[in-house]
């Protein structure tokens, strides 16, 4: 199966599921939404937009992991290391809307299912695994790379697995499932090893030169120390 | 320099540094009284552009205090700083950062809009900003398919139909033609504002500012009369500052008495 | 920044439909498209009055037929995987031209492919007469909460930023005897994208200050025309009454 | 001028038309002699940036042809085009164009890394480059946080450091700090190169370059001594130049006459 299935089309899964699943979607955005505003500040608001608009673009470009198999980035876990899970499950959602409403990309009704896998079970599974990895790694530009680079291939693998359940409850066709749940969690770990570097660097290089833009250090960051002061 | 009316602005003490760490600000003291031009000098990397970002609250947090014609700037209130917003036109100095709207009339009509002016008096505001600035014909163009000058030209546009009490200019003559430099002093002579204006450009501060601040290190070095601190070859030597090639203050003088 | 805030799918045509309020579009897209999924895959009828629909929307809205395939070719991974299921399918199976196919696996074949291909011809149509700005306005006006359409409404800035940043870097490396090569292009990728995130980050928090500097409060000045008015509304809704009648008969007459 | 050499750069019947449609070179004819010193001149949107950018194939495809030192630039060629980027080293308008890099030195070493310079050759370019634009305790700070006269200035460094053939400069004085500005001119002064400068400081055209072209709405409208074009009030009234407020020729070419 082509890596691409990330985005489910119309008609993959069932119309009751693909329903039950708009409204769980819904449902979490909502809490999302309701989070984020604490968090959505003149600073983040920007940073949000760029997020977004990055993984709007790296999902455009689809790059080869094996002949026949493409796959793009999902970008929920440098979401989430940026602008932080609530936000950060936003801008993946706002992503998958905007793609499959202009550029056909995921099918319209299974829209609560793509949200679902990506924006939600995505950046869950990344911010857990960042919040947990920060505590036991350096919180250096290096550390916080290595941690992006781990959380993103899990969490795409974690996200690809959504969509294994999705097809298991309402699959309209009958396919084996193991073999789904095995081919997709093998070329995603490709696609997240992908994902991975990209997120790696990125963070890396923004938490070298900005480190106040970056959300999941936020709690670490000692303050300012002015050079006034010093001299 | 009159303390009778408020300061159109002021500012006391102020400190900034970069996220980086670096200080560009280390307590600068300035006031200006409505109605007054003024040159803002300095070399590169004085920390001139800093200043002037915080005229409107763009940068803050640093420590130190600006008021806008006695109104504080106080980054968390909205209402004040819409306010002083309205109040106070920055022309940037990259016109990149000051253009983004699709075509060039939305560009300057997105000011105005913001503030409230609609139908036909926004139409109005935009057609004299790009006549102005003598890019009428260019308004249905994309800002950032122009040239360098002409971008130049219509950052300047979008802050004049804004109609500020303050104009703050930094570096507003770079990059543009001989022609179009002499027609923005032209614009910026008849304006009834205070005006506070970043240059490089001496001639030109000599030219439309009675008044000259020179900033370094992000401190005030010197504050007095342009003319003045333009002739005192030591100051000018110790901020980087030198009248150009072929400048001569003195036909200058003479030609500027001419003219008034 | 902002050119024109088209997209690569945008057609930019004088049609009637570029005409009609977004709002109005999106929520007719939105509702043919569950009336396809809805309909049971055997009702073969009812997907060539969906076809026919479509085409008849397509010459409304000017766009060429031969654009629109192109396009559909988006959807090629899920065709592809719409030929492996009568191969992998369990179940009962018939013998065609020497192969051994599931009937199963067919239908689930035909279902993937006529759902799969309407929907992405509907967005496509959508697409191709919607800028990404009216898409935007639309949404604000179906009252999504302002936090999407915010980060969408930068999202759209921040897209124009790192294309044109992307492209500045680009002739800064040529004009300096940046000669790429496979692996190099591939460590200056690596290296290019966080700096490409982070000069592009400046750039559009600048580009943000400016604009909050002259007054921008979250909400971009709204082009002259208002909300959609019931005319429009109507006219569209001629989309899925027509979709659900198909559906209707289709159900009535197998 | 002197035809016995092959020309460093040789411009012919050169036209361009933006994506857009808009056409900005329409028929440009130019040569210049190996060493010579040519300023390019112009009011806005003439397009100077436009011919300047064809000079090492960045833009190409409208007709006519560009050949530097005999090479013909064709976009096709890729030996020949890396060739020609070696030898023309291109200073942008925008200094934003120019850095990408994540430190200053790192942007400063992109050049001649490209061309093969490695080691302690590398540094020691490097260290030349910045030095002479004064940057060198810039040496690890980001590029895009520097102000814009020291991002300018870095623009140049990153140029020099390819020791080029030709150096072609658009604006390179723009919003650099009067002491800068004269040390750029030694600088460029003392370079044995080809230079061709856009600039819109007719005073700096006069002091660094012989020779001045006048591009006007895509034509090369005028070509000739500098000193004898800047005299003719006719003609720079006709293309929007007028020499700054104070400028004294006279007072010019006579503390030109003193220096050499
Ligand atoms: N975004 C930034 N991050 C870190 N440091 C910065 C940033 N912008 C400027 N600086 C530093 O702050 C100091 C003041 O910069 P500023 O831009 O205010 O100078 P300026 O007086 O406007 O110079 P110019 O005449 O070149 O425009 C400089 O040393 C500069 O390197
Ligand atoms: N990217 C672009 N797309 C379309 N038109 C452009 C683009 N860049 C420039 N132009 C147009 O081409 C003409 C020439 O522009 P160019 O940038 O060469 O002018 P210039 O002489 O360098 O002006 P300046 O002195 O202002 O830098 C102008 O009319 C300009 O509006
Ligand atoms: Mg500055
Ligand atoms: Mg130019």
């Amino acid at each position: 199966m082509d890596a691409q299935a990330m985005h489910i089309a119309n008609g993959i899964v069932n119309g009751p599921v693909s329903a039950v699943f708009v409204v769980f979607a819904v449902a979490v955005l909502a809490i999302c939404v309701w989070k984020a505003r604490a968090d959505l500040d003149d600073r983040l608001a920007p940073m949000a937009g760029l997020v977004a608009a990055f993984i709007f673009a790296v999902q455009m470009l689809n790059f080869q992991v094996l002949p026949g198999v493409s796959g793009h980035l999902l970008g929920g876990t440098l979401a989430v290391i940026l602008v932080g899970p609530w936000v950060g499950a936003l801008c993946v959602s706002t992503v998958l809307i905007v793609q499959c409403l202009l550029f056909a990309d995921g099918g319209l009704t299974a829209i609560g299912l793509n949200i679902t896998n990506m924006a939600l079970l995505g950046t869950a599974a990344g911010y857990l695994l960042v919040a947990g990895l920060l505590r036991i790694l350096p919180k250096t530009p290096g550390g916080l790379g290595a941690t992006a680079f781990i959380a993103s291939v899990v969490s795409v693998v974690v996200a690809s697995q959504g969509f294994v359940l999705e097809y298991a409850l309402g699959g309209t066709t009958d396919l084996s499932l193991p073999w789904i749940s095995g081919t997709m969690a093998g070329t995603h770990v490709l696609i997240g090893i992908g994902e991975g570097l990209i997120a790696a660097t990125t963070v890396a290089t923004v938490a070298r030169v900005r480190p106040d833009l970056v959300y999941a250090l936020r709690r670490f960051r000692k303050p300012v120390v002015l050079e006034e002061v010093a001299a | 320099m009159i303390d009778v009316a408020t300061p159109a602005l002021n500012v006391s003490r102020l400190h900034y540094a970069y996220p980086d760490g670096r200080a560009a600000l280390r307590g600068v003291d300035l006031t200006i009284a409505p109605g007054e031009r003024v040159a803002l000098l300095g070399p590169n990397g004085a920390g001139k552009t800093t200043l002037v970002l915080h005229l409107n609250g763009i940068l803050h947090g640093g420590g130190g205090t600006v008021e806008v014609s006695g109104l504080p700037v106080t980054p968390g209130d909205r209402p004040a700083i819409a306010e002083i917003r309205r109040r106070v036109g920055i022309v940037f100095q990259d016109p990149d950062d000051q253009l983004f709207m699709p075509t060039v009339a939305e560009d300057v009509a997105f000011g105005p809009a913001n503030s409230g002016v609609r139908g036909a008096e926004l139409d109005a505001r935009v057609d004299e900003a790009l006549a102005a600035v003598g890019m009428s014909d260019h308004r249905d163009h994309v800002p950032h398919h122009l040239s360098f000058g002409q971008r130049r030209r219509v950052a300047v546009a979008t802050v004049l139909a804004m109609r500020p009490e303050i104009l703050v200019l930094d570096e507003p003559s770079s990059n543009l033609d001989p022609a179009s430099r002499r027609e923005l002093a032209e614009i910026l002579e008849s304006l009834p504002v205070t005006l506070l204006m970043v240059t490089h450009d001496l001639p030109y501060a000599l030219e439309l500012c009675p008044r000259s601040v020179i900033l370094d290190t992000g401190r005030i070095a010197a504050d007095g009369e342009t003319a003045a601190l333009l002739s005192d070859r030591e100051l000018m030597r110790g901020h980087r500052l030198e009248l150009p090639f072929g400048f001569d203050p003195a036909a200058a003088a003479a030609s500027r008495a001419d003219r008034s | 920044m902002g050119a024109g805030h088209a997209h690569p799918l945008y057609l930019d045509r004088a049609g009637r439909v570029h005409r009609l309020a977004p709002e109005v579009k999106i929520v007719a897209v939105l509702l043919f498209t569950i009336v396809v999924v809805v309909t049971p895959p055997t009702r073969f009828w009812a997907f060539a009055g969906y076809a026919l629909l479509i085409a008849v929307l397509a010459a409304t809205a000017r766009v060429p037929a031969f654009w629109l395939l192109k396009r559909a070719t988006i959807e090629l991974p899920f065709v592809l995987l719409a030929v492996v299921l009568p191969f992998a399918g369990h179940g009962e199976r018939v013998e065609w031209l020497g192969l051994s196919l599931s009937i199963e696996g067919l239908h689930g074949a035909w279902n993937i492919f006529a759902k799969g291909t309407l929907g992405v011809l509907a967005s496509l149509l959508l697409a191709a007469t919607t800028t990404m700005r009216d898409l935007i306005l639309g949404l604000d006006r179906l009252r999504v909460p302002s936090v999407f359409t915010q980060i969408a409404t930068f999202m759209l800035r921040y897209i124009d930023v790192l294309a044109d940043d992307a492209r500045r870097m680009r002739i800064a490396r040529l004009s300096r005897g940046y000669d790429p090569r496979f692996l190099w292009q591939v460590k200056a990728f690596a290296v290019g994208v966080g700096s490409l995130f982070l000069r592009s980050y400046e750039r559009g928090e600048r580009v943000y200050l400016a604009m909050v500097s002259r007054g921008y409060t979250g909400r971009l000045p709204q082009p002259a025309h208002d909300r959609a008015p019931a005319r429009q509304w109507a006219m569209s809704a001629a989309l899925p009454l027509a979709s659900a009648g198909i559906a209707v008969a289709a159900a009535v007459l197998t």
